[in-house]
């Protein structure tokens, strides 16, 4: 499992390095599922199999499969990337590199500074979760209901657009 | 009849309102019933009570009457009270008569002023104003009617607002008696509270229990009412706003700053004797203040040129004659000459009214001339004033009050010699500039044409002063043993210089000013502008004419920095801390609102730096 | 009960007159009016059942629970000084309806709902006796204030308006500290929580923090009062405001200062106030001066009139901290009268502005010939304000004077100085504005019976106090021996 | 079954967090900041993951869950937003939109 766990994010890692670097949207967006599915991997070797699986099906599917449709509405092809070309200066890693770095190692150092030790190694399935989500934190789940609405909201009202009035012939 | 009293300054007040409040409704004629008729009421019921007085004297010498509690703060209560004794009866009657002829004068001389309800009104709430003040009971109402005299002189002497010069010159008596004001009010508190009252008749009494002559707080006290005194009655050092103030109208001059207002400060020195005997310090600046400003007076009435200005300057000079009395103790000699001066005084701005008005309303004496055929009644009537004023010997009243103020300066314990001989320099001079003004007049070649002569009503009011300007000065027995009821009578020095010697060298100095002006502006015309035309002549002109320079000493002194400072802080300096906060503030938003720089990116450059500088904190601290 | 009414009609009355703005804006009007009129009928009537009744400690109370735990109640209560100062509420209140009757013309029912919401905070500030209480009415007064300056006021409006909101909302809050500080020291020395006036009154605590907590009270009334320093919010606010806005403020928001000098600063911390009072004196007497050279420097004519009101509340302070009964009562009666001279001074200068849209006095002159009724009047306030005898204002600065003078010699003479400095300005005023030559050939109609009934009022009433004032006097005396005793307990 | 060190774990969060901020900072086009976010928000559900499979309870499951919740409605409301900004401008240059400076 151990090994698993080290190429899934090795795997996670390079495919997320890559996203960043892509000049085509579509390229990028193939690296992100990748990404995704490594770190669902992860997620499995960790003992959590149900998040695992939704990462697979909402994140890789139904979140990447809006961002697929968005990107074929605006039809960006070979002219989109030669601009990404040329807005992508190599000096403008520099900075966020630097920054990026230096959050990751307060991450890292503050994580790991009082935990160690290592995974208890239970399996919580779906139905611990379960349980979990409609007991205790039954409000927070009303609530990401409402937050769900209200992008469905927003989203349908950005979108939409006035019908032009339909000819009668 | 007594319990009448408080009717005396009633009448004139409702009057005074009445016009204040429906003055432009009313007809002339019923303006004209308003106005002189409250005057006329008020001097009859006082005359009234004078005889009443007089007939059957009160027991203790003097009648209260009190109207209401004013102020009850603690112990501090003062009263709407009125008290009268035999100082303030003489005041009362003299005011309420010399007024009731000037408003009688006014009626006519006005009557063609748009401002005619307003001039009574004003008129009307001075005569009221002047009651109370002299018949206050306590030193706070006393304050009441001081102040509305002095506002009502600011009122009439700015009465022809539309000339801005007349509203400066009001503006200046105001505030000039206002300083004086506030140096009495001082002298107020420090009186209440040494004394627990300020009930002038308990406050003498106490005065005279608590404090030894020459105490320190007798001698703050009579200083500090010697200060309201010196603004009021323009002495030095504060004569100067009087000449000014003759920009009123000349019934106004002739009630107000001459015949009444102005010896208010000679009555509140008398009223308050006391103390003033307790700090002979002050004392004596009284006597020194008075025979200064009559020199001085005298010396700038010989430069002026507006009819008007003159007699201002002489008022200032007579008013020296009546601090001079008070000054060496010789309190009787002071109010009988306030009374004939009352006469006198009133009588010459009268005839100068008339003057002015029939040429004009020009003032300047060169420019008259030869009135002596043109207008006989005012030339009578001023000669017998200027001669009363002079001290035309055994005839005139004001040659008995002056007389005896001299003799007092002279003999008094309080007096010297060098204050006798002032006073008889002063006479030399009143002669000068009196017959000079009369010589300029009044004789020589006709100037300007005459245009119009007085009516009825101007004509009798100028005659019945011109009797009381004579005979006024024969009942100086009478009255000195009447006045002695509410006033010490003089202490006489061992060896002081005798009344006879006194007179005649008074008389001789009287003959040496008549004399000197006759040969300097009759005889020989030319000799005067001789004398101006040389340059020391000239500059001691200049510097007489200017009243001592002291207008321009205090215009450099005190008013200008005032409005310097007023002016530079017009904007306050104060306000500009807190504008420089809002500056610092408003430099604060600018130089934050630079990182607005609607770019995402940026924005969430700052994000990720602030969590990783929030982090690094909790990280190491 | 009566008391609640005081402040509830007006509330009520202010949502009414908004309603009925809808359809007829005088009708608006018409329901302000009768609302004041019927708070100052109850007022005056409380006057009249009061008059003789001595020392009591209070004449009525009322008194409910609103968050018992805390101490917190709903508790009102009524005394001379508090009576009086309603009474010159209402009755500014009255003027200032009646003084905005033409000058308002756009959105009437906001307007008058503003107006009466700010008498309701004003007499809740002089009724309340719990320091909760207190506070919350003394923000009720505030915001509507800031309104009726933003949106009714004139040329630089906003400015004015956000300075006198920050000024009074800064101070409020620094009151809002310094009455935690106290409840929680209460709490500490006694083991109860409690806003209540009277409780609170004995506190005990260590004389630095009497200091500090009696200075967040005394810079938060300050400000109001103004003291010099902190005055400058007041020109500005006074300025732009409309006249029932500058009325009020100059009548009646500066009083509120002064009373809570008098009711909360002295009393509860008579230790610290004593040691304080030689600054406070000072302060007052550097307003009196700075306050009159100002408004002798102003060619605005309102703003002349408010750096007036600078001058004259700095006797008002000068009197609250001599503490003796002569000052105390002269404050008073400062105050009183102050709130009908200058009050009156900007009705007038208000119909002037509302005439000739202008306020400069280098744009008028010679208005007399053309409106002296109006000019007269001006005179006479004028006249009032420089402190003539026989008019309200000189009784109360004579007694201030006259107790200063026992506890500071210097500071009487100068404070003295000041009342003569006094008549620079206001005889400038009636000579530039009013007197001279008519330069701008003003044609102006001269006061309307409306508007010559306000002034007659504030005559009236001006003469009364001038001349016998010892009713009023005598209504605030037991109230202001109590709260002397108060201080002199301790 | 050997057990992967939590710090591993932890490392890999973090590692993905600053990958996808480098992605927000860098890129300029719109959809690859959504793209960038979308792992940043992965990668903070791992980390939830993570620490709830170190004490073996449920409770980071559930907060992934509230995270996904939250990623899917930011997604559909920023994309909608990305149409709309194509639309106006016909750009996904963020700078370009910088109508909001100061």
């Amino acid at each position: 499992m151990t090994i698993v766990f080290y190429v899934a994010s090795a795997v996670a890692i390079v495919s997320t390095a890559l996203m960043i670097t892509r000049l085509h949207a579509v390229h990028a967006l193939l690296y992100l599922i990748v990404s995704l599915l490594a770190v669902s991997v992860v997620f499995y070797t960790l003992g959590a199999p149900f998040i695992a699986a939704l990462e697979v099906i909402i994140y890789a599917g139904a979140i990447m499969v809006l961002f697929v449709f968005v990107v074929m509405l605006l039809n960006l092809g070979e002219q989109a990337a030669r601009a990404e070309r040329a807005l992508l200066k190599p000096s403008m890693w520099t900075g966020p590199l630097i920054l990026a770095a230096i959050l990751m190692a307060e991450f890292v150092y503050l994580l790991t500074a009082g935990s160690s030790g290592r995974f208890g190694g239970a399996m919580i399935g779906p139905r611990g979760v379960g349980a979990s989500l409609f007991g205790p934190y039954l409000i927070g789940v009303e609530l990401a209901s409402m937050l769900l609405l209200g992008g469905l909201v927003g989203a349908y009202h950005l979108g939409y657009r006035k019908a032009p009035k339909p000819e009668v012939g | 009849m007594l319990e009448l009293l408080w009717l005396v300054p009633a009448i004139p007040f409702a009057g005074a309102l009445v016009l204040a409040v429906l003055g432009a409704r009313m007809s002339h004629k019923s303006a004209t019933i308003m106005g002189v008729g409250t005057v006329a009421a008020s001097a009859i019921i006082s005359i009234l009570i004078a005889a009443e007085f007089l007939n059957s004297p009160p027991a203790t010498g003097m009648y209260t009457q009190t109207l209401w509690t004013w102020i009850d703060v603690g112990s501090f209560r003062p009263q709407i009270a009125f008290y009268l004794d035999a100082l303030s009866l003489v005041m009362m009657v003299v005011v309420t008569f010399v007024s009731f002829l000037i408003h009688l004068y006014s009626a006519e001389f006005m009557r063609t002023d748009e401002g005619y309800s307003r001039f009574f009104a004003y008129m009307n709430l001075f005569v009221a104003c002047m009651v109370t003040l002299l018949l206050a009971d306590n030193l706070l109402l006393l304050y009441l009617g001081w102040e509305g005299v002095g506002l009502c002189s600011y009122l009439l002497i700015g009465f022809w607002y539309q000339d801005p010069v007349n509203g400066r010159a009001g503006r200046k008596a105001f505030i000039v008696t206002r300083v004086g004001d506030t140096a009495m009010a001082i002298g107020l508190f420090l009186l209440f509270h040494s004394l627990g009252t300020l009930r002038i008749q308990d406050l003498l009494h106490a005065a005279q229990v608590q404090w030894s002559t020459g105490s320190a707080y007798a001698i703050a006290a009579a200083a500090l009412l010697l200060g309201g005194a010196v603004g009021k009655s323009a002495q030095l050092p504060l004569q100067t706003w009087l000449p000014d103030a003759m920009a009123g109208p000349t019934p106004t001059s002739a009630l107000i700053h001459a015949a009444t207002m102005v010896t208010a400060g000679v009555y509140l020195i008398a009223r308050t004797h006391v103390l003033f005997e307790l700090a002979p310090p002050v004392q004596f600046a009284v006597a020194a203040i008075g025979a200064a400003t009559l020199l001085m007076a005298g010396f700038s009435a010989l430069t002026q040129n507006d009819i008007k200005r003159v007699l201002a300057y002489s008022t200032v000079s007579q008013i020296g004659y009546m601090f001079l009395a008070l000054g060496v103790g010789a309190w009787g000699a002071a109010i009988f000459h306030f009374m004939t001066h009352a006469f006198f005084k009133a009588l010459l701005f009268l005839a100068a009214g008339i003057i002015i008005e029939s040429l004009h309303h020009e003032h300047n004496i060169f420019r008259m001339g030869g009135l002596r055929k043109e207008l006989p009644i005012a030339f009578w009537t001023f000669l017998i004033a200027g001669c009363s004023l002079a001290g035309l010997p055994l005839i005139t009243a004001g040659y008995y009050s002056k007389d005896l103020i001299l003799w007092s300066a002279g003999s008094s314990a309080a007096g010297s010699t060098a204050l006798w001989a002032a006073g008889i320099a002063g006479v030399v001079l009143t002669s000068l500039y009196t017959f000079r003004l009369i010589f300029l007049v009044f004789f020589g070649p006709v100037r300007t044409l005459v245009s119009r002569r007085p009516g009825l009503a101007m004509t009798i009011p100028v005659c019945v002063l011109a009797v009381l300007s004579i005979v006024g000065g024969f009942d100086k027995a009478p009255f000195a043993r009447f006045i002695a009821t509410a006033l010490p009578t003089l202490s006489e020095a061992v060896g002081g210089i005798t009344e006879t010697l006194s007179s005649i060298v008074a008389a001789l100095a009287f003959l040496c000013g008549l004399l000197g002006a006759w040969f300097v502006y009759q005889r020989n015309p030319t000799l005067a502008t001789a004398m101006v035309e040389n340059p020391a002549g000239r500059a001691l002109h200049r510097f007489w004419f200017s009243d001592w320079a002291m207008d321009w000493l205090y215009d450099r002194l005190f008013v200008r920095p005032v409005i310097w400072i007023a002016r530079v802080n017009k904007a306050d300096l104060v306000d500009s801390i807190y504008d420089g906060l809002a500056s610092l503030t408003a430099i604060c938003y600018r130089v934050l609102s630079l990182t607005e720089t609607g770019k995402l990116r940026w924005y969430a450059a700052w994000i990720a730096g602030g969590t990783v500088a929030f982090v690094a904190i909790v990280m190491f601290l | 009960m009566i008391l609640l009414w005081l402040i509830l009609i007006p509330l009520i009355a202010g949502v009414v007159a908004w309603a009925v703005a809808r359809w007829s804006g005088s009708a608006s009007r018409w329901v302000a009016l009768v609302a004041v009129l019927i708070d100052f009928v109850l007022a005056l009537s409380l006057w009249t059942g009061n008059f003789h009744a001595g020392l009591h400690t209070w004449f009525e109370q009322a008194d409910w629970a609103w968050i018992p735990q805390f101490g917190i109640r709903f508790h009102l209560a009524l005394d001379g000084l508090s009576l009086l100062l309603l009474v010159l509420t209402f009755f500014l209140g009255i003027l200032s309806v009646l003084a905005s009757w033409n000058e308002i013309t756009d959105a009437v029912g906001f307007f008058h709902l503003n107006l009466l919401w700010i008498l309701a905070g004003i007499a809740g500030v002089f009724l309340a006796v719990n320091l909760f209480l207190f506070y919350f009415a003394w923000e009720l007064m505030l915001v509507p204030m800031y309104f009726l300056i933003s949106i009714w006021g004139h040329e630089n409006l906003v400015y004015a308006a956000v300075k006198f909101f920050l000024f009074t909302q800064l101070s409020g809050l620094l009151m809002l500290i310094a009455i935690l500080a106290l409840f929680f020291l209460h709490y500490h020395a006694t083991g109860t929580y409690t806003f209540e006036y009277q409780e609170l009154l004995g506190t005990t605590m260590s004389s630095t923090a009497e200091m500090w907590i009696m200075l967040g009270f005394f810079i938060a009334f300050a400000v109001k009062l103004p003291v010099v320093v902190l005055h400058t919010w007041l020109p500005d606010a006074h300025t732009e405001a409309p006249t029932a806005g500058s009325v009020i403020l100059a009548g009646l928001l500066l009083k509120t200062g002064a009373y809570g000098m008098l009711r909360f600063v002295v009393p509860l911390f008579p230790h610290a106030a004593r040691t304080f009072a030689p600054v406070a004196m000072a302060l007052g007497v550097a307003g009196i001066l700075y306050g009159a050279i100002l408004a002798f420097g102003q060619t605005d004519l309102k703003r002349l009139v408010a750096y007036t009101s600078v001058s004259h509340l700095g006797f008002v302070l000068l009197g609250i901290f001599a503490w003796n009964d002569l000052a105390l009562q002269g404050a008073v009666m400062t105050m009183v009268c102050h709130g009908i001279s200058t009050g009156a001074l900007f009705i007038l200068v208000g119909a002037l502005q509302e005439r000739i849209h202008s306020r400069e006095m280098d744009r008028m002159g010679g208005l007399w010939s053309t409106a002296p009724r109006l000019s007269g009047a001006a005179l006479f306030f004028a006249l009032a304000s420089l402190g003539l005898p026989g008019l309200g204002d000189f009784v109360g600065e004579f007694l201030v004077l006259l107790g200063t003078y026992k506890v500071s010699i210097v500071l009487a003479v100068l404070a003295t100085v000041g009342v003569l400095f006094a008549t620079f300005y206001a005889l400038r005023l009636v000579q530039r504005a009013f007197q001279g030559p008519n330069t701008h050939d003003w044609r102006v109609a001269d006061l309307m019976p409306r508007e010559g009934l306000v002034v007659a009022l504030m005559v009236v009433a001006l003469l009364w106090l001038g001349l016998y004032p010892r009713p009023v006097l005598d209504t605030f005396q037991p109230a202001m021996a109590r709260l002397e005793q108060l201080a002199s307990e301790r | 079954m050997e057990m992967v060190p939590i710090r591993d774990g932890f490392i890999l969060a973090g590692a993905l967090f600053a990958l996808g901020l480098i992605g927000v900072l860098v890129r300029r086009n719109v959809i690859f900041i959504l793209m960038s976010l979308e792992v940043m928000l992965n990668a903070a559900g791992l980390a939830f993951v993570v620490a709830g499979a170190r004490w073996g309870q449920p409770d980071g499951q559930v907060v992934f869950l509230f995270i996904l919740a939250m990623a899917a409605a930011e997604v559909s409301v920023g994309l909608a937003l990305v149409l709309e900004l194509y639309h106006q401008y016909k750009s996904l240059d963020t700078d370009a939109v910088s109508r909001m400076k100061g």
